[in-house]
Order: structure tokens, then C-alpha cells, then sequence
């Protein structure tokens, strides 16, 4: 099909890309890049029991929040699509337990692992079930499932929850190394890559952004909204499943709490890395930088000597201070800015005197 | 109360008064911040680290969690510690880290609640299981007589030490009262407002129960105020685990009748001296093999604890003000409930109507 | 003049049926409070103490009900709190510090010093308003999303409360305190359900009868909108957070005096965050804003706390009770009918128009 | 009845911006505009999508501030001008899109910002309920004042827009593209709405892209062009191509026919639907497109033309009935299937239903082909893509930055044209236009028209869906007319005239 253009696009303007669309993001993934060489460059200097620790002593510091990424990988799929998943770390919960009961009956562990992955998936596609099905907030659906699965979880661990898996499982999976790199790091790696050539690269990841853009033009241009969030879901109830294992290894036991603590951070991870808590814009190398940026603050201040109290602080600080350089960063919002102070300044009087009349 | 206080406690003796010893780091850390039982712990410690050369830290997480705490294990052996002390939060999430703490040389103690015994060198144990649940179970029969139905306030169902309560006053009630009643055990998550709803809860769904026996310090007192709300106070008896300072109110008014505790205060001088013994054992002191140790010894005196199983072992009190000796159990014992290398503190407090005002914890 | 929708109405059904002509609303007038979900939740409310009380007879006691109702009081207050800023189409996650930090806040003098109650009322009042006030600031002034800057306050919060605790607790109130907590004003009729009632009926009558209370709703149904109607939108979102702050204050001094003691994790070992959104979530406020109100929120807190005992009484394991209150969320927001629309989370903050899209 | 409310001011002020500039991210939108607005005058501003006559009403309403000028309201300067400051001066402005406050009732939209208050200053909803009957009815607008705003057509929407500007005593009221979602019937009843406030020397600003109504109801108008003023003066010193001369620039042919009726009947019927039905929506509809065939499915707004395209795109679910593309079947019946088999829709809704506002062009343009940009292995061919919406935005004339220029910042008629070069990219056999020019310049419209009759001439079958008689008989080849979710009729040929489709579409017979 051939038409006479009426008017034609300028020639070569396609190169303009990255310039408009994702200049923010691309902003934004340089900017936390460089706060990470920031911060280890900061403790490498100013902390000697950080830098007595070494490169693989600092590798294996990964070892304590990789799992936290997992889990931030997945949520973030989530909330791409413009949905959230609260109910990630009872799943981790879960799923370790699930994993560990399975194997104390006998179970081969890899084989306990990978039902226990499913078991995951299984839980991500109910939340997916309730959210599509019924057409209801999955803040809301996901807020009740995090209690049902903890209560799963708290049934199936029982009285003493097992621990102490065969060895072969605790390298792969918790303390194990490659020279000096973690085995969990390689694995995280794998599924860091994954997670971003999924969402980048893929058709799947272009549909499920552009269903965080806008759902309704999504399901017009042809897009499967439904299935895709389900498969979503799903994504993000396995790699919290992933998770799960992933800490029940480093452990070397399960807890049916274990995850509680770790939906918080991934959140917050997943925030830092620059993903819109609207859906549609972020990117995934974002949240991966964020991982490692949250954790190793985390774990340095915890060598610093601070307590972790202050360490928990300190993370909430730097969110804030994040968004609002993000709200700074966002140009249209110092015009806004400007725009307000000038009708504050002027409208005042007016709007004070204002309700009744 | 000062509002304020920092939440990791340091504290460095100077060298001076620490006569002809190293002064060495010992971290103290409980299952999490803000809990009376620990901070009066942190008291104990903190009134002996000068005398023995203690470059001392109390750190823990802000909530309950085992995570948190491995989180913290791995600073502290980044940062050199000799000794760490600790309260696990779950038997077995820390004993990778631990392991790796031992690995590095680091002297492992755990207190209040043990973890695995391959993750640490010794265990300071409150005081022997038997023992308590005896105090309660005798204290509450005493009061409701023998056939009664009676209820267990716990705070979750896999709280480790709380369990092994449960189990010792289960043998024991099947052993001297087979007609008393166990109707129900409730869980209060270690809160008190849940505590509270919890033992309502029961007090309405089981009209003839005549004794709660809480058995967590939360629920001690969402029991004891249970009771107050509904009108039974000195109709259902109270007998629980649990320092006696915020149930005065309880006591006072009849709604609470007794109370059994160890000194928590002494168990953290105990915890302190203990990792110092630890350590001069690990590094060349001479074992403590004596089977009466000197009444008052001096630093100069003083023998190193080292791992050692089967070979019972002794050191005495009476550095940190304690009174008596102690011993480190060769072997496990399943009525006390102490296993390999467990120093028990001590036999419980008991504490009642009539003395409950003697005790500031 | 003929009316616009003359030509096409009586015919075309689908516009005629959604018209909502006076005649048909005044039709079947049972039916339609039927749909309420104020009055769903008391049947429910009645029908599962009928239930329990045939399970257990002691269920219907005057002292279990009585207890109940003064149960739930501290999460319905902060659930009411939590409704005014849902209604204006946000989210906040940091009550639990909130009411942690009030109930240290008051509980030490108390304990100390013998603080009187009244006092402590005016002190709850001000650190809830103050830390409310930091969330309507990072929210209506700098425009981060509710759900973040809440939980961000969350974790800042969360660690205050620490601090200020200095690992003490709170174990002795004065007797004024525990009275006003636990002691009956008429019989069967607890002081904490009157304090309770009087907060749901202020809060009610702010919201339908006051130009402001009227404004939430407007800028949560469509801030472009309200903001073009000449509200001030933001000053509206501050004063939500503001407001659902002091009330989480006031839970705080009313845990305090029902619960006796108060440290380091007061607030959040209970949940308030979840509990208060699950209150007002089953009490029938959307998240979409604008929709809903604050009785509904207080019965919803109320079923909460009598579902909690049910199951006590009808001997559900308790590690299963959690899983009965995400059932309940889980079922109340599947058949909330307003909360179709897809994007819930898409409440994003208030800009004034200035540049916004077209 | 209740009495109208006590009698408005004695007539609006004169409202004046004098050489009024504004600027977004950089790009001029206006360059010293000035215009005046009179007492018992309708004053129309026309100009192409993006000429920034919706932004010119948004300042002199304090929506935006303007960069350079000045406005004077009966000769005093205004500054620092917010919405609200303006309603206190009488000055309104209905905006394209109602904004409403869905889940409050009428009454409370009426009165938002100056709620009636009783005793102890508390809001007095039975003062208020009183009122408001008076001013709906001033308007004509026979609702329920307790029913909610959600509940209401968009033309009762913007006559309760209206109803609100006179409850806050505005005398300035400016309606921004109000017509546009309107049938000719709706919008005859708002313009006997407005010509009566005009007689009340209330004074009226207008926008609308349909010269009729700006010929019929204008005493002045104002051509925007570039965001230039280039024309201004009095309706009765223009005509309609003086008019077009100065919004576009040129001179366009206007209303003939572009291309020959095509009797189609000897070719190949690519779309068939058979006795589709999803009540109360529609019933037993059946029609059929042929290749190379426009086809008008023409109707009130409200009679279930949405519906219906929605539901055989597979959109809606329909309790029976058939579609066949080619003869052949669909079964499964998503957009996606659809889509596949060569059925491509392009919604009436653009802003909700169409475009990604946010997200550049060229994924804008690849979204309805998301699985051919995969051909080999999982991964997405950026460079494939890209020539792909290069292509097709060149064949639809797309006017932009670059591929990479977000959707939001095209201006209406050129996202419209992104919205077709999506669909072209799908190579459809048959494409459903759903109000394809609404709210798109002349100029644009007759772009899209050309476009559209190209398609059909290279074989594509079109169903095109307008409210706008005249622009169906300018199209068509053959129409079908629904009224109330029944198809009542069917013309061919030169049989589509404005006459026949008229009496049809209000369910009477042609003569
Ligand atoms: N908030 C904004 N930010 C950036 N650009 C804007 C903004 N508002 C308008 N524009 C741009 O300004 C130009 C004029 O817009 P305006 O809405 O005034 O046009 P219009 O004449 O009303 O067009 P239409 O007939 O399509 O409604 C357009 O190019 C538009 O993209
Ligand atoms: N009274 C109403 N209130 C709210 N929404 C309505 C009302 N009537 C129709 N709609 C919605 O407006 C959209 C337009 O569909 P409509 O029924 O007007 O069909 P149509 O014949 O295609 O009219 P047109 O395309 O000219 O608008 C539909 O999605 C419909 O649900
Ligand atoms: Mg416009
Ligand atoms: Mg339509």
C-alpha cells in the first residue's frame, strides 16, 4: 500500500530516540551507576574493616541481599504492567518452606526445589487469577494473599521447621563460590539478564509495558491485557519463589517468616531503580543497580559499625531523597514549580479570603 | 525514662583498668531491639565490661529477625570481634554464619535462647526447664487445685525455649497431676495487644478454666490484664514466666498471683565474664579444671573455659558479684533441658503478691 | 427548553437505565440499602455473632461483646484516619509508627511523671498532626506517589520510634489511663466505644456537612476537576494526612490505655498499617478516591475484631487466623463493585495543570 | 418549576488578552495573540489542531499562565490569574472533556467551590438541592439532582458543565470543543442553550472544528493559526472559504466527493456479520463489507454503533451471532484474532483507547503488531521495527520530531494519523474507522478522508462509523443505518444522501 504522503516526516529524525523517550530512564540508570562507584569507592576508603575484607570478601557480601533482588526483579514486572504484588515475601516464606518439608520427606532436594518453584508460580497466577478475573486491585488482593500464604507457610514449617540440607544445595544456591564469586551472584546474574532482556528485548516485555502506558489502548491494539498481567504475576510469584530457596540455602534452613522482611526493600528497590510505581516507565537495569546499591549501603553501614537500625533509616532517607531528585530531575515539574510559586505569591490573599463568598 | 538513648550501646574500657589484660571486643546480641528482658541484660553487661577489658557493643535488629541478626553477625566479623554473644532468634537461620565466625576465630556464646549447638561454644541457659515449669505448675495447682482445667498463653508456635517449657510442665503434670487440664494454648505473637485479645478469647470460650499460665512476657501481661477487664481477678490465677516490673499494677490488684524469672541482670554480667573466660581459653590461659575454683580470684587467676566436652569444668561467680559456682554441662541433659557445654544460670525467682516490689525489672 | 436526553432516552434502554431518574431511585428503596455496604456489614456483623454465639454460647456474653466492640476501637479510629486520606485517593503506610510514636510519646510521662490524660490527648494530637504533616508534605507538596512516600516515612518513622523508646518500655499507666481503656461507662457500654462512636460521628459530620470534608471527597473522585472547582487541591491532601496522622495519634493514646504498655514495636506488631486499609477496605471505601466514608470503615474494624474472636471461639488453629483475615480482604474486594475500574494504583499526585498532558 | 435563579449580572465585561505569548518545553504555542471578548456575543476561535486555541481559552481561564501579555477584565489588569480567582470574576471555561466528579451527585458538581451553607456554616444540601433544580432546568437539563455525575450522557455532562458556570455567577463562559463528542441533535440543544444566554449578555467563547456550527453561531471569530492570530473580525464579513483560507492556509476543496461511488456488489464480500446480538446494546445485526468498499454505519450517538464495531474487534462479548473475514470464520473472537486475520479497529476514543501518550511514536506505530516484530527467535529486531514505523508513518504523513517524539506532544490529527499508519503496519484486509475525525481539524479531516478512500481504492474494505451525516455521503459508497442496536436500513449508491440518512438514523424511512 502506497499513499501520497500530504506532508512527510523529516528524514533522518528517527535517530532522535534516546533522546526524548528514554532520556529520563537512561538519566536515571546512569545516575544510581554512578552513586554505586560513589558508595564503594566512599567504604573502600573510608572503612578499613570494609576494605580488610577484600574483593571476595566484598563479593560475598552479595550474598546477604541478592535475594531481596529476586525478589525486586520480579515486583518489578508487576508494577511495569502498572499492578503491585504485596504478597512476594510471605511466597518467599513459602516457598523455602515448602522446598524444605518437601525434602524432609524424602524428597530428592532439586526435585523439592523445583516443586517448590511451582507451588510459587502457582500462588503468583492465583493473585494473578483475582486481579484479572475480577478486575480488582491487586494492592488490595495481593495484601489479602500475603496473609494467606504465611499462614500456609506457618502450617506446612510446623513446630520446628527443618534445616541443614545437603551440601550440594548449600553451595548452589547459599554459600557456595566460584573463585571468588558467589555461586548465588552467577545465579542472579543469569536471572538479572534474563529478567532484562525479558522486558527490554521481548515481545512479552514490550506488551507489558505498554499495558503500564495504558491498559485500555493495549487491549485495543491487540494485546491479551489479561494474560499477560497473569504471566506477570506469575513471574513475580517464581522469582519470589527463587527467592525463597535462594535464602532457605544461605541459611541452610526455612522459616515461615523468612520473607517478611524482604518485601519492603525489593519495593524500595524496585522504586529506586527508577521503575514509575504507575506502570510503563523503568527499566530493569535500573532495579539491578538499585539491588546492589540498597544492599551494599546496607551492609557497609553495618561494617561502618552503625547499627541496623540506622542502616534501615538511612535506606528510607535515600529513597526520599531519591524521589525528590527524581521530581527535580523531571524539568516539567521546576516549571510547575515555578508556575505555582508565582500563582501562590500572587493568589494568596485571594485564597485565604476564599472559601465561603 | 530518657527518650534518646542510641540504640547500639559501646562502651570501652580504659586501659588502665583492665589489670594485665588485653582488652578485647565482645558484641552482645539479642534477638532485637527494645525489649525489657535485653536491655536489662545489657545492664548486667554493661556494669562488668570496665573490670574485665571489655570493648563492648550491644546491636541488634529493630525487629525480631533472624535475618537481621546474620546481617549483623557478618559486620561484626568483618570488624574483628573476639567474642560474640547472642540470643538467636532462630536455632538454626545463623548457624552458617556463626560457623564462619567460628572459622575465623571468633569465640561464639550464645544466652537466653541457643542455636545449634555447632554454631557457638557455649550456651548460657537461663535456668533449667524443669525447674520453672515445676514453679509454675506447682504455684498454679496450689491455687486452683489438681483436677482443674488450666490454659498456656504462649506467644508463637515455634518459640523454641517456650515449646521446651510447655513440654517440661506437660511431664511433669503427667507425672504428679494426671487430672489437671491443659484446654487450650494460646499464641500472642508477642504482642500484648494480641495477648490480650488471645486471653479474652479463652476466658470467654472456656467458662471453666481456673488458671492461665502465661508464659511470654507479653502475653504475661495481656493475661494478667485480661483477667482485670473481665472481672476475674483473683477467680482465674495468673502464673506465668516474666519479670515482675510491669505487672506490678497486676499484682497489686490481685489479677496476677505469681511469677517466676531468673535475675536477667545477672545473666549479662554472667555472659560477659563467660566470653572473657572463652577467650583467654581459646588463647593459652590455663583451663579451669580445679574442682573448687578460688573464692576471689584475681585477673591474675583467672583460667581460660575451652571447648571441651566430657570433662566437667568449673569457674566461679565472684568477679562479676555473682554468687557461687557454675559449671558447664559435659553432656545434654533432657530434663533441665541443657545440652553440650551449657552453663545454667541459675534457679528461678520466684516472685509473688508479697514481693513483687523488691524487683526493678 | 427539551430536555437533551428527550429524542434518545425513552427509547435507547441502555442510556435510560443509567440515567438514575428520581423514579427509579425512589423505587426499591430497600433494595438499594440493601447495596449499602454500611448495612451488609451489620448483617454480616450479626450474622456471624448469631453463628458463633450457636457454636458457643458464651459468645453473646455482654462482657465478649462489650469487649469486642472496646477492642477494636484503637483500629477503628486509625481506620477512620486511614478512609480520609483513601477518600482523597491516597494511601498511608506509616500509621503504625504513628501510633507508636504517639503511644511512647504519652506513655513515658505518663508512667514518669503522672501526665494527666488530658494532656496527653492534646500531646497525641500534636505528634500525630506533626508526622502526618511530614507525609502531606513529601505527598501534596513534592508530589511523590502516596504509596512511596508513606512507605519511606514508614521505615523513618519506624526508626524513630526506637530511638525514642531508648529500649525502655511502657508497663505502668496511671489508673485514669487503663479506666478510660477498660472501664464501662454504662453497663456494657465501655468508655472506648463512646470515644470511638464520637470520633466516627465528628469525622462523618466533617466529611458530609463541611465545605472541606466535601472537598476530599471532590479531589478524590477527580483532582483536575476540583482543582478547576477552585478547591485547593493540595492543601486538601496535606490536611488529609494531617488528619489521618492525628487519628492515628489518638489510636495510639487509646491502644495505650486499653492495652496498658507500649514499646518499640507498638503498631507494628499489630499491623495497624494493614488492619486500618482491611478495615476500610471492608467497610466499603475504595481505593479510587471519593468513595465511601467513615461508618462503614468503623464496622469494618468492628467485624474485623469479631471475626478475630470467632475464630478463638470456634477453635480455629491459630495459625490459620491470619489467613481468615486475608480471606476477608480478599472477599471484600472482590465483590466491591466500585473498584472495577483497572488502574487502582493509578493514583498519581496532583499536578496543577500547568504543563500536564492535554 | 422552580424560579430561575435572581437574575445574573446586568452582562458580562469586556475580557481582553492583549498580546498574549506562551511557550511549552521551549516550542511557541502562542505568539502575541490578542482577542476580546464582548457582552452578548458568541465568539468563535478557529484553527488546525495544535493552532493553540485550547490554549489560549486554558490562560484567559488561569489554567496556564501566559509568558508575555496581559488580560483586562472590564478594563482591569488581571495577574497571577488561577481558575478559581477567574470563577470568582465570572469567567468559566467548559473543558473539552467534562471534568466532572464522577461519584458526587449533580448537585454537589454544581456547587463545588461554593457549597450553600446553612446554620453554624455547615453545608446545606436541601438550600442546595433547591437551587440546583433551578439552574438545570435554566439550562435544560431534566436530571435527578441526587443522581450521580458518573451516570449522565456526555451531553448531559456538558449542559451540567454549563449549568455550573451559572451557579458560580460566571458571566464569561467558554466552551472548548463542546460539540465534538455531541450528536447534531444534542448539540442543536446546547447552541439553543448558549444563544439564549447570549440574549442574557452573558458572553460567549466557542471552539468547534465543524464550519457549520461556526458559520451558524458565531458574531465573531478569531482564526488561529501557528498560534498566530490571522484573521479576526465579524461572521457577517466571512464565508466559509475565506474562513478554510485562513485556518489552513490554502484552499481546500470542501464537501465534494473525492472519488466515484464504487458498486462493489460483484466483489468479493470480505466482511460478513450475521445476526450479531449483545442486548440491551444491539440486536440482530447483520451487514456485510465488500473489498475496495467504503461502507458507512451511520446513527445517533448512542445508538450502538461503538458497541457494535467493538464487539466484532472481539472486544465485547455478544450472546450469538456470526462474523466471517473472507468467508472464513472467527472464532476466536479477541483483537488479537482479529487482527491476525486481517480486521483491524481504530477506536473512537482516541486519548483512552488509541495512543500511549507517553511512549514514542514508533512503539505507538508497532503496537498493534507486536508479534511480527519478532519473526526469528524471541527477541524484538529494533532495527526492523524501526523501518517498519518509518514506512508506515511516511505512508500516513505523520508531522513530528522524529520516531522518538512522545505521542502526547503530536497534536490531534497528526496522533490520529499515527493511529492509522498502526493499522496500515497490519496489512488488514478490512479496517473499522470509528469517528475517525473527531476533534481533527479541517484540513486533517480531509486528509484522512483522501487516506481513507486511497485504502478502499487499494482494495480495503472500510466500515466507517461517523455522526456526521455529510461526511458519510461524501465517503461512502454505501451505508448502513442503525437505530437503538437495530439495523433499520441500508442505502446504496446515490441513494446516500444527507435526506435518507437523516430520517433513517431517527428511526423513520427514507423518501
Ligand atoms: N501542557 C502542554 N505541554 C506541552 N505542549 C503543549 C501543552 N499544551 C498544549 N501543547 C501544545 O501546544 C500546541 C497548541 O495546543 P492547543 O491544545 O492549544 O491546540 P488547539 O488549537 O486547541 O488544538 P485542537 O484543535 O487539536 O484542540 C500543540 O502543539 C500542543 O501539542
Ligand atoms: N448515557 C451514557 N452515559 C455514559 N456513557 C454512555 C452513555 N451512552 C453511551 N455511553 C458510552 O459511550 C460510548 C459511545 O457509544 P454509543 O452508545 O454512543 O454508540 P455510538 O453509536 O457508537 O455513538 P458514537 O460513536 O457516535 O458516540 C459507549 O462506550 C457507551 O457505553
Ligand atoms: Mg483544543
Ligand atoms: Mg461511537
Amino acid at each position: 500500500m502506497s499513499t501520497t504522503p500530504v506532508s512527510s516526516a523529516k528524514p533522518g529524525a528517527s535517530q532522535a530516540r534516546s533522546k526524548t523517550a528514554g532520556r529520563q530512564e537512561t538519566i536515571w540508570t546512569v545516575a544510581l551507576a554512578a552513586l554505586l562507584v560513589v558508595l564503594l569507592a566512599y567504604f573502600y576508603l573510608a572503612v578499613p574493616d570494609f576494605r580488610s575484607l577484600g574483593t571476595s570478601g566484598v563479593l560475598a557480601l552479595c550474598e546477604q541481599f541478592l535475594f531481596t533482588g529476586l525478589i525486586a526483579l520480579g515486583e518489578a514486572v508487576v508494577v511495569l504492567a502498572g499492578e503491585i504484588d504485596l504478597s512476594t515475601g510471605a511466597m518467599s516464606s513459602l516457598s523455602g518452606i515448602l522446598m524444605a518439608s518437601l525434602w524432609q520427606q524424602g524428597l530428592n532436594i532439586w526435585l523439592a526445589t523445583v516443586l517448590a518453584l511451582f507451588a510459587a508460580a502457582l500462588g503468583g497466577a492465583l493473585n494473578g487469577f483475582l486481579v484479572t478475573r475480577f478486575n480488582v486491585s491487586s494492592l488490595l488482593v495481593t495484601l489479602g494473599t500475603q496473609f494467606i500464604f504465611g499462614s500456609v507457610a506457618t502450617a506446612v514449617g510446623g513446630n520446628t521447621p527443618p534445616y541443614n540440607f545437603p551440601r550440594s544445595f548449600v553451595t548452589l544456591v547459599g554459600t557456595g563460590t566460584v573463585g571468588p564469586v558467589p555461586d548465588q551472584l552467577l545465579v542472579f546474574a543469569v536471572v538479572a539478564v534474563a529478567a532484562w532482556l525479558l522486558v527490554a528485548r521481548t515481545r512479552y516485555g514490550r506488551s507489558l509495558v505498554l499495558i503500564g502506558y495504558n491498559r485500555a489502548a493495549s487491549r485495543y491494539s491487540g494485546i491479551d491485557v489479561r494474560r499477560s498481567l497473569l504471566w506477570a504475576f506469575v513471574a513475580s510469584g517464581l522469582l519470589a519463589g527463587m527467592a525463597g530457596i535462594f535464602v532457605s540455602g544461605y541459611y541452610n534452613a526455612a522459616r515461615d517468616d523468612i520473607g517478611d522482611s524482604l518485601l519492603l526493600p525489593a519495593i524500595t528497590v524496585v522504586v529506586l531503580g527508577g521503575v514509575d510505581i504507575f506502570g510503563g516507565r523503568g527499566r530493569m537495569s535500573g532495579v539491578i543497580l538499585a539491588t546492589f546499591l540498597l544492599g551494599f549501603l546496607t551492609q557497609g553501614l553495618l561494617i561502618r559499625g552503625d547499627s541496623s537500625l540506622t542502616a534501615t533509616m538511612v535506606t528510607g532517607v535515600v529513597l526520599v531523597l531519591c524521589l525528590v531528585l527524581k521530581v527535580a530531575l523531571d524539568h516539567r515539574a521546576w516549571a510547575q514549580l515555578r508556575e505555582l510559586l508565582r500563582h501562590r505569591v500572587s493568589g494568596m490573599g485571594e485564597l485565604r479570603a476564599g472559601r465561603g463568598a | 525514662v530518657a527518650m534518646g538513648a542510641t540504640s547500639a550501646v559501646t562502651a570501652t574500657p580504659s586501659p588502665a583498668s583492665a589489670a594485665g589484660l588485653a582488652t578485647i571486643k565482645v558484641a552482645m546480641v539479642p534477638k532485637l531491639l527494645g525489649l525489657p528482658v535485653f536491655e536489662a541484660n545489657q545492664k548486667g553487661a554493661l556494669s562488668v565490661v570496665h573490670e574485665l577489658g571489655i570493648s563492648f557493643k550491644f546491636t541488634a535488629p529493630a525487629t525480631a529477625s533472624a535475618e537481621g541478626q546474620v546481617s549483623i553477625f557478618n559486620s561484626l566479623i568483618a570488624q574483628h570481634y573476639n567474642v560474640i554473644t547472642l540470643s538467636a532468634d532462630d536455632p538454626t537461620v545463623p548457624v552458617p554464619v556463626l560457623q564462619k565466625a567460628m572459622k575465623a576465630g571468633i569465640q561464639v556464646i550464645s544466652y537466653d535462647s541457643d542455636v545449634a549447638q555447632s554454631a557457638r561454644d557455649f550456651f548460657i541457659q537461663d535456668t533449667a526447664y524443669n525447674t520453672i515449669a515445676q514453679g509454675v505448675i506447682d504455684a498454679a495447682v496450689k491455687f486452683a487445685g489438681p483436677n482443674a482445667d488450666v490454659a498456656i498463653m504462649s506467644s508463637t508456635p515455634d518459640a523454641t525455649i517456650q515449646l521446651a517449657w510447655i513440654g517440661a510442665m506437660k511431664s511433669y503434670i503427667a507425672a504428679r497431676y494426671p487430672h489437671l487440664k491443659i484446654v487450650t494454648i494460646g499464641y500472642g505473637q508477642s504482642n500484648q495487644a494480641t495477648s490480650l485479645s488471645q486471653a479474652e478469647g479463652i476466658i470467654h470460650s472456656y467458662p471453666n478454666v481456673k488458671a492461665i499460665l502465661p508464659i511470654d512476657g507479653a502475653a504475661v501481661v495481656g493475661t494478667a490484664q485480661a483477667v482485670a477487664a473481665l472481672h476475674e481477678s483473683g477467680k482465674i490465677g495468673v502464673f506465668g514466666i516474666g519479670d515482675p516490673l510491669p505487672n506490678q499494677k497486676y499484682f497489686a490488684d490481685g489479677s496476677m498471683q505469681g511469677l517466676f524469672l531468673w535475675n536477667e541482670v545477672g545473666q549479662g554480667k554472667l555472659t560477659m565474664l563467660m566470653a572473657r573466660l572463652a577467650y583467654e581459653g581459646a588463647h593459652g590461659a590455663p583451663e579451669c579444671t580445679a574442682k573448687t575454683p578460688p573464692a576471689h580470684p584475681s585477673p591474675s587467676q583467672w583460667c581460660g573455659i575451652r571447648t571441651n566436652y566430657g570433662r566437667a569444668q568449673y569457674f566461679n561467680g565472684a568477679a562479676v558479684g555473682l554468687p557461687g559456682t557454675y559449671s558447664i554441662a559435659a553432656k545434654a541433659n533432657k530434663v533441665s533441658g541443657a545440652t553440650r557445654n551449657t552453663v545454667i544460670f541459675s534457679k528461678p525467682l520466684e516472685f509473688t503478691r508479697s514481693n513483687y516490689k523488691k524487683y526493678d525489672f | 427548553m427539551t430536555a437533551l436526553s428527550a429524542p434518545s432516552a425513552p427509547s435507547a434502554p441502555l442510556r435510560a437505565g443509567e440515567t438514575g431518574s428520581g423514579a427509579k431511585r425512589s423505587g426499591p428503596v430497600l433494595l438499594g440499602m440493601l447495596r449499602r455496604r454500611e448495612l451488609q456489614l451489620v448483617l454480616a456483623i450479626l450474622a456471624l455473632g448469631a453463628l458463633s454465639s450457636a457454636l458457643h454460647p458464651s459468645f453473646l456474653a455482654s462482657g465478649n461483646v462489650s469487649f469486642i466492640l472496646a477492642d477494636s476501637v484503637s483500629t477503628m479510629v486509625v481506620a477512620v484516619g486511614q478512609t480520609i486520606v483513601v477518600l482523597g485517593r491516597g494511601i498511608d503506610l506509616s500509621v503504625s509508627p504513628v501510633l507508636g510514636i504517639a503511644a511512647i510519646g504519652v506513655g513515658f510521662p505518663a508512667q514518669d511523671h503522672n501526665l494527666s490524660i488530658f494532656l496527653a490527648l492534646l500531646i497525641v494530637l500534636v505528634i500525630g498532626m506533626a508526622l502526618g504533616a511530614g507525609n502531606g508534605f513529601l505527598v501534596a507538596v513534592v508530589g511523590i506517589p502516596p504509596i512511596i512516600a508513606t512507605l519511606a516515612t514508614l521505615t523513618i518513622y519506624g526508626g524513630l520510634q526506637f530511638i525514642f523508646t531508648g529500649g525502655q518500655e511502657v508497663v505502668n499507666i496511671p489508673n485514669a489511663y487503663g479506666n478510660l481503656g477498660n472501664a464501662n461507662m454504662l453497663p456494657g457500654v465501655p468508655w472506648l466505644i463512646v470515644v470511638g462512636a464520637a470520633v466516627v460521628a465528628v469525622v462523618w459530620f466533617w466529611l458530609r456537612r463541611t465545605v472541606t470534608g466535601r472537598s476530599i471527597y471532590a479531589v478524590g473522585n477527580n483532582a483536575d476537576a476540583a482543582f478547576r472547582a477552585g478547591a485547593p487541591v493540595r492543601r486538601i491532601l496535606f490536611l488529609t494526612y494531617v488528619v489521618s496522622g492525628l487519628l492515628a495519634g489518638l489510636g495510639g493514646l487509646i491502644y495505650l490505655c486499653h492495652v496498658g504498655s507500649a514499646d518499640a514495636t507498638t503498631g507494628s506488631d499489630t499491623n495497624v498499617n494493614l488492619m486500618s486499609i482491611a478495615a476500610a477496605l471492608i467497610g466499603g471505601t475504595t481505593l479510587l478516591g471519593g468513595r465511601g466514608g467513615p461508618v462503614g470503615s468503623a464496622l469494618g474494624a468492628v467485624f474485623l475484631s469479631e471475626a478475630l474472636q470467632a475464630m478463638i471461639a470456634s477453635r480455629v488453629p491459630p495459625i490459620w487466623e491470619p489467613a481468615g483475615v486475608g480471606a476477608l480482604i480478599v472477599i471484600a474486594v472482590i465483590t466491591d463493585r466500585g473498584a472495577t475500574p483497572a488502574r487502582l494504583l493509578a493514583r498519581r499526585p496532583f499536578r496543577e495543570p500547568s504543563h500536564g498532558p492535554q | 418549576m422552580q424560579r430561575p435563579p435572581a437574575a445574573v449580572a446586568p452582562g458580562a465585561r469586556r475580557y481582553e488578552a492583549i498580546g498574549v505569548s506562551k511557550s511549552f518545553d521551549g516550542a511557541n504555542v502562542l505568539t502575541d495573540v490578542s482577542v476580546t471578548f464582548e457582552a452578548g456575543q458568541v465568539h468563535t476561535l478557529a484553527g488546525e489542531n495544535g493552532a493553540g486555541k485550547s490554549t489560549l481559552l486554558k490562560i484567559m481561564a488561569g489554567v496556564y499562565q501566559p509568558d508575555a501579555g496581559e488580560l483586562h477584565l472590564g478594563g482591569e489588569r488581571l495577574a497571577g490569574l488561577s481558575p478559581r480567582s477567574a470563577q470568582r470574576r465570572g469567567i468559566y471555561l467548559v473543558p473539552q472533556e467534562p471534568a466532572l466528579m464522577g461519584s458526587l451527585s449533580v448537585t454537589e458538581n454544581l456547587f463545588l467551590g461554593i457549597l450553600r451553607r446553612g446554620r453554624m456554616r455547615t453545608v446545606d444540601w436541601a438550600a442546595m438541592r433547591r437551587e440546583a433544580s433551578a439552574y438545570l432546568a435554566r439550562v435544560g437539563l431534566t436530571v435527578d439532582p441526587d443522581a450521580r455525575a458518573e451516570e449522565l450522557s456526555i451531553a448531559q455532562q456538558q449542559l451540567l458543565e454549563c449549568a455550573r458556570a451559572l451557579a458560580h455567577r460566571c458571566t464569561t463562559i467558554f466552551f472548548d470543543e463542546p460539540t465534538s463528542p455531541l450528536t447534531a441533535h444534542e448539540a442543536a440543544t446546547l447552541f439553543s442553550v448558549m444563544r439564549s444566554l447570549r440574549t442574557d449578555r452573558y458572553s460567549l467563547g466557542f471552539i468547534s472544528h465543524r464550519l457549520d456550527e461556526v458559520l451558524q453561531m458565531s458574531d465573531r471569530v478569531t482564526v488561529l493559526r501557528d498560534g498566530r492570530s490571522v484573521l479576526s473580525g465579524d461572521r457577517s464579513a466571512l464565508d466559509r472559504a475565506s474562513l478554510v483560507t485562513a485556518m489552513v492556509g490554502r484552499e481546500l476543496t470542501t464537501r465534494s466527493r473525492a472519488r466515484p461511488h464504487l458498486d462493489a456488489s460483484g466483489a468479493r464480500e470480505v466482511l460478513a456479520v450475521n445476526g450479531l446480538t449483545a442486548r440491551p446494546q444491539f440486536e440482530e445485526v447483520s451487514f456485510s463489507v465488500r473489498e475496495g468498499e467504503i461502507v458507512g454505519l451511520a446513527g445517533l450517538v448512542g445508538s450502538g454503533r461503538t458497541e457494535i464495531a467493538e464487539a466484532v474487534f472481539g472486544l465485547r462479548p455478544v450472546e450469538r451471532g456470526t462474523v466471517r473475514l473472507a468467508g472464513e470464520l472467527l472464532a476466536h473472537r479477541n483483537p488479537r484474532a482479529c487482527i491476525d486475520a486481517g480486521l483491524v479497529y481504530l477506536p473512537e476514543d482516541r486519548g483512552r483507547h488509541g495512543i500511549f501518550a507517553d511512549v514514542d511514536v514508533e512503539r505507538n506505530v508497532t503496537a498493534g503488531v507486536i508479534p511480527r516484530l519478532q519473526r526469528w527467535g524471541p527477541l524484538l529486531r529494533p532495527s526492523a521495527e524501526r523501518s517498519m514505523a518509518e514506512q508506515a508513518t511516511a505512508q500516513t504523513a505523520v508531522r513530528m520530531a522524529s520516531l522518538g517524539t512522545l505521542m502526547r506532544s503530536l497534536s490531534g490529527g497528526n496522533q490520529q494519523r499515527a493511529m492509522l499508519a498502526r493499522w496500515l503496519l497490519a496489512g488488514p484486509r478490512v479496517a473499522i474507522f470509528d469517528e475517525p475525525t473527531r476533534g481533527v481539524d479541517v484540513g486533517a479531516k480531509d486528509d484522512i478522508y483522501r487516506l481513507i478512500g486511497e485504502l478502499a481504492g487499494q482494495g480495503l474494505a472500510c466500515l466507517l462509523i461517523s455522526s456526521e451525516l455529510s461526511e458519510l455521503v461524501a465517503t461512502c459508497d454505501r451505508a448502513v443505518a442503525v437505530y437503538e442496536g437495530h439495523v433499520v436500513g441500508e442505502l446504496q449508491g446515490a441513494d446516500v444522501t444527507d435526506a435518507n440518512l437523516g430520517a433513517l438514523v431517527v428511526g423513520g424511512t427514507p423518501r
